[in-house]
């Protein structure tokens, strides 16, 4: 049996196992070594591998993100940790800017090997500072990826993947995953960025999430199997690159999908996977791709509330059998 | 020597924060708190009590995280503050700020922030709008040694010695941020030398004695007052507690930790004021009851009030 | 006849009537006073208003952002300038964490209203750091409003209407377009946010955009009018609030439409509309709605190649002609 | 007293950057420059000539908008730049980047920024992997005043001298950022204390005087290889031309303007070379002949070379 371990505890094998095969990676952020994360995933990092390699840094979002940055152009692969992403409205210039433009910008002479990993999302009553999803901002930033790993097995495949990749990789977890237990091998592997993965098929709908909603979609879709409706369900696991591939792929064969995510709808990232499905599934879908995601408004610090303001799993079922019906109801009144 | 009721008050003050944040933490061990986010202040209470006592009524603040200490030495209303908590439609916020966004603009406070530096922009600007009315308001904004390494308070500071705006930049230098301890943060622990970066003044005073820092402040304020501009103000002081729930501070050296909380600025200042005759123990006895029972109503009337709702948060996103 | 004056006039009008008629009112930013504006839109506003209402700052844009939103709170209406919305980046925290969210996270006791003028796009060869389209960002961010005026007229109306608003208003012009000469009357007006304008009518297709690209889309519209079609062009002057109704009630009737703006296509607010119109128009569209958008790639500091990355009239032009063209070819098919 | 060769080189490279300018200037009113963005600093070569003579081969620099005389002076290859400024594919960033984009990973010039003080997080991460790597070489962060007021500074400037990186935060202070002079942009104009505000030194040097610039460019960069940190270097220099094309400089005073230009580094330090008799009259003219050519060639170069195209920037958005 594969052993089940956390993903806070898989991002921290990843980060680990990474450190150990590569000399030049090293982590750089707020409270990341003595604290050991603010979420406990570099715990006993510092430990392992010193002071040198796991830095302690002042409080200054944007130095952190420019000293990695600075490091990783002149040979260094760091880790720089954003404690949450709300944190990164103070780097927004390195990353946007400068990380994520450095390799065109500069003609192909630079690059910028350098993974920022957050963590974002509901979940603690945290509030509307440090609870927000922000994933829609960076996915459309030419020159970053955008990575959201749903599980523990995704997070350590992925991280690891970020950290060899040669460009700057905005690496967003979830506060609400970090206890999640999941299998893990003990074997070393990798998870290539920009592949989705169907973490449940099926026939009747299509159900496209990442990061936590992976987890609220295959709730409906079990729950709607109940009903005799069969939702496949994709977790995009990249958003940029985006594997558009597979979500037409399976988006072909149900004709229905929604998009689930707990950003705001509002010009959030579904935005784009449901304009991109008209566009290229126009005849072959059987009802409106549907989105799902939280409510246009700052998050209340009351853990009852902002439970309420993001997608829940009878809200999915909901929106599926109402796309199941006017399907059934339009073709009732066609024939 | 400062009247005996200012100095009783002061004293009230500070006890009241503690009591308050002690029965925070009580409140959040029993679950009742409805965000995860609390940062108690125990330990700093001169600070908030000696600043906020040199204001005057119509003057601004801007607080932080741990923020419960400034808006109560502020006058704030307990009752609002314990709703807030509480998640209660009659809190400060509605239910929906909880313990890091406190605010009453009644009382000229701007807000607590969640962002470590953020409400200083806030600051900055009520000053500018009072340099500009020319209106004799002045404004604090406090802050975490933590703050002073972010590149707004650069900004801020910057500006405000430039235009001379009527501010004081309280820095509440608890030597840590989060497990990051102060002499790791910055290679130059001057106050004086941060200060003059700027062309303003940088005053460090011993932030256990709430009559040190009452003094530096009603000179800080005062000079700003007068258009003299800005000053920053290090206040030493420590966090007894963990830097909020479940952070035991093992970063922290123990002996370090005892040395510390036995310059507990409440038992400091209450010998002075038994040495100074200022109070007796009966005295103190009918203080500690009547804080007591203030807390205890305003519990009990934050149990009793209605939990916050989407909908008044909804309505709540535009003006 | 109704005079016609530039853009940037026009904005300027918007600044001098509302600082005469309210006193609170204010600007601040670089190089705004003595300078004029890099963009020439506060000049002689120095010599009229005097340096406590046009206010040059210091070389720092999160306190620029930041001591206009403290005005704002007690009692000032400022005008903060970022000089180019790139530099935007360097103040997210204060406009998104600090200024959104300040009247709902503070329980309704604090206001913000604040305007920040700051410009955008691409038509001056600036490079990746000095052209980047980021409206997708604000619109996506709750309690922030977003305007985008494309003609004198509305730039002048809209500003005005943005100074008056209790809320923080990202007012977003474009570089391109400062020159441009447009009508505006001499007596006062003002336009309500959140109110889309049809520029030019039509019944064939539904051309939607805003800023610059609304003169891309007419300029397309006259000339797909000489080939018989007839486009109606929406120019949505905010993005948010979003006027859909307006855009919903033209698209039930010309059942097509193309999305146009400037920004990158990828997670582009594009997709926002897109995304909306096949959810309430499903049995209605004739076509897919496309989009068109920047490409996803840095822009690079060359005028001639950053054309080639924005859409043209051409484009527009060949997508309405293909649009057109597939109906009638499934009509034929399905007839 | 420095060896001839150095004295000749120091000159040479000034007259580069200045002729060079010049041209581009030219090409710029005939409007072959493919971007319209493009800052000249003509009057400040000193800084850039003096700074780049005191680094070593393997060393590492950051530059700003207005760093054509930064990339010269670090033995940047002319029709690279031209090139690039004509927007030619042979351009040091495939025509694409233009005057505020210059780099040179092969010299160690790890580019040139459009974001005020943006570059300084690259130049303090260079560094900082040099620290961790104890490789040796030293980073060079050239910035305008106006980037002083920026928070990426503060945090910068912080974090180097918190970990003794090996850097040197060179300041060209040539009193204006665009219309805003340094007067009004802080109320503490002591580069001194500005730096002492980090815990580290700062100096001021007159930015017209090349070898008073090379000489405290040298103390700092052997401190900072030596592990004794980063300096912050304050040369006091003047922008003789308008912050960019079309800017008449209204705001500038112009008997300061005229006083200014008087203080020419090139004309001061040909005088020195004359009095010192290190260069004559014929000397000086070759050099220019020199200069002429090497500036025609590589107009020549870009001129015939291929324009840049968007195939290959598509190409480049990731690695
Ligand atoms: C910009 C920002 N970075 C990081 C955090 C996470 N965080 C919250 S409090 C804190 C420490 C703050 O230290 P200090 O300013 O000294 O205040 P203290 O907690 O000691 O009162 C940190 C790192 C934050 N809230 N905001
Ligand atoms: C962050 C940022 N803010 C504003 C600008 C616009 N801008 C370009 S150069 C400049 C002045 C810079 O002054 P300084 O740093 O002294 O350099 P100088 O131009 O004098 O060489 C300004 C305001 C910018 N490019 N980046
Ligand atoms: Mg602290
Ligand atoms: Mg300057």
């Amino acid at each position: 049996m594969v052993r089940k371990i956390r993903y806070r505890e898989a991002l921290r094998e990843a980060l680990r196992e990474e450190m150990q095969r590569d000399p030049r990676v090293f982590v750089i952020g707020e409270d990341v070594g003595r604290y050991g994360g603010a979420y406990a995933v570099t715990q006993g990092l510092l430990q392992e591998f010193g002071p040198k390699r796991i830095i302690d840094a002042p409080m200054s979002e944007a130095i952190i993100v420019g000293a990695a940055l600075g490091a990783a152009v002149v040979g260094g692969r760091p880790v720089a940790e954003i404690m949450y992403i709300d944190f990164a409205t103070l780097a927004m210039d390195q990353i946007v800017n400068q990380a994520a433009k450095l390799h065109c910008m500069f003609g192909g002479q630079l690059k910028a090997p350098l993974v920022i990993r957050t963590q974002q999302g509901t979940g603690r009553g945290a509030g509307p500072q440090h609870s927000q999803s922000l994933e829609a901002w960076f996915a459309h930033v030419p020159g970053l990826k955008v990575v959201m790993p749903a599980t523990p097995y995704d997070a350590k495949g992925l991280l690891k993947s970020a950290i060899r990749d040669d460009n700057p990789v905005m690496f967003i977890e979830h506060k609400g995953l970090y206890a999640l237990e999941g299998e893990v091998p003990e074997e070393e592997y990798t998870i290539p960025l920009g592949v989705a993965d169907i973490k449940r098929p099926g026939n009747n709908v299509t159900l496209i999430a990442y990061s936590n909603m992976v987890h609220t979609a295959l709730a409906a879709a079990q729950e709607l199997s109940q009903i005799g409706i069969s939702a496949e369900v994709i977790d995009l696991r990249t958003l940029a690159p985006l594997d558009m591939d597979t979500v037409i792929t399976s988006v072909t064969k149900t004709r229905r999908a929604v998009v689930v995510h707990e950003a705001s709808v509002f010009g959030g990232f579904g935005a784009e996977i449901a304009a991109s499905l008209q566009e290229r599934l126009f005849d072959i879908l059987a009802a409106p791709v549907r989105r799902l995601g939280g409510l246009h408004v700052p998050l209340p610090a009351h853990s009852q509330l902002e439970k309420q303001v993001v997608p829940s799993v009878a809200q999915i079922v909901q929106v599926v059998k109402e796309m199941v019906s006017t399907e059934v109801a339009i073709r009732a009144a066609s024939a | 020597m400062e009247d005996r009721e200012t100095l009783t008050n002061l004293y009230h003050t500070m006890l009241l924060i503690r009591r308050t944040e002690e029965k925070i933490l009580e409140l959040l061990l029993q679950g009742k708190l409805a965000s995860s986010m609390c940062h108690v202040s125990i330990g700093q209470e001169a600070v908030a009590t000696g600043v906020c006592s040199a204001m005057q009524p119509h003057d601004y603040l801007t607080s932080t995280h741990r923020g419960h200490g400034h808006i109560i030495a502020r006058g704030g209303d307990l009752r609002r503050i314990i709703a807030e908590l509480l998640g209660r439609e009659t809190g400060y916020c509605k239910g929906r700020g909880g313990s890091m966004h406190l605010v009453d603009v009644s009382l000229g406070h701007l807000g607590s922030n969640g962002i470590v530096g953020g409400h200083i922009g806030i600051a900055t600007g009520a000053a500018l709008w009072s340099s500009l009315q020319n209106d004799g308001r002045v404004t604090v904004a406090f802050f975490g040694e933590g703050a002073m390494t972010e590149g707004i308070f650069h900004e801020a500071a910057n500006m405000a010695a430039l235009w001379r705006l009527p501010i004081v930049f309280v820095c509440e230098n608890n030597q840590y941020a989060m497990s990051l301890p102060w002499t790791h943060a910055t290679a130059e622990h001057s106050f004086a030398r941060k200060g003059e970066a700027y062309g303003m003044p940088g005053i460090e005073v011993d932030g256990q004695d709430v009559l040190a820092v009452r003094q530096v402040a009603l000179q800080a304020i005062e000079r700003a007052r007068c258009g003299e501009g800005p000053t920053l103000i290090g206040a030493q002081t420590y966090r007894f507690l963990g830097h909020s729930r479940g952070d035991p501070s093992p970063y922290r050296d123990k002996e370090e930790e005892t040395r510390q909380r036995a310059r507990d600025p409440i038992r400091i200042y209450q010998e002075y004021l038994f040495r100074e005759g200022v109070l007796t123990q009966t005295d103190v006895e009918t203080i500690e009851a009547k804080v007591a029972e203030v807390i205890a109503d305003a519990v009990r009337f934050a149990e009793e009030s209605p939990s916050a709702t989407l909908d008044s948060v909804l309505e709540d996103v535009f003006a």
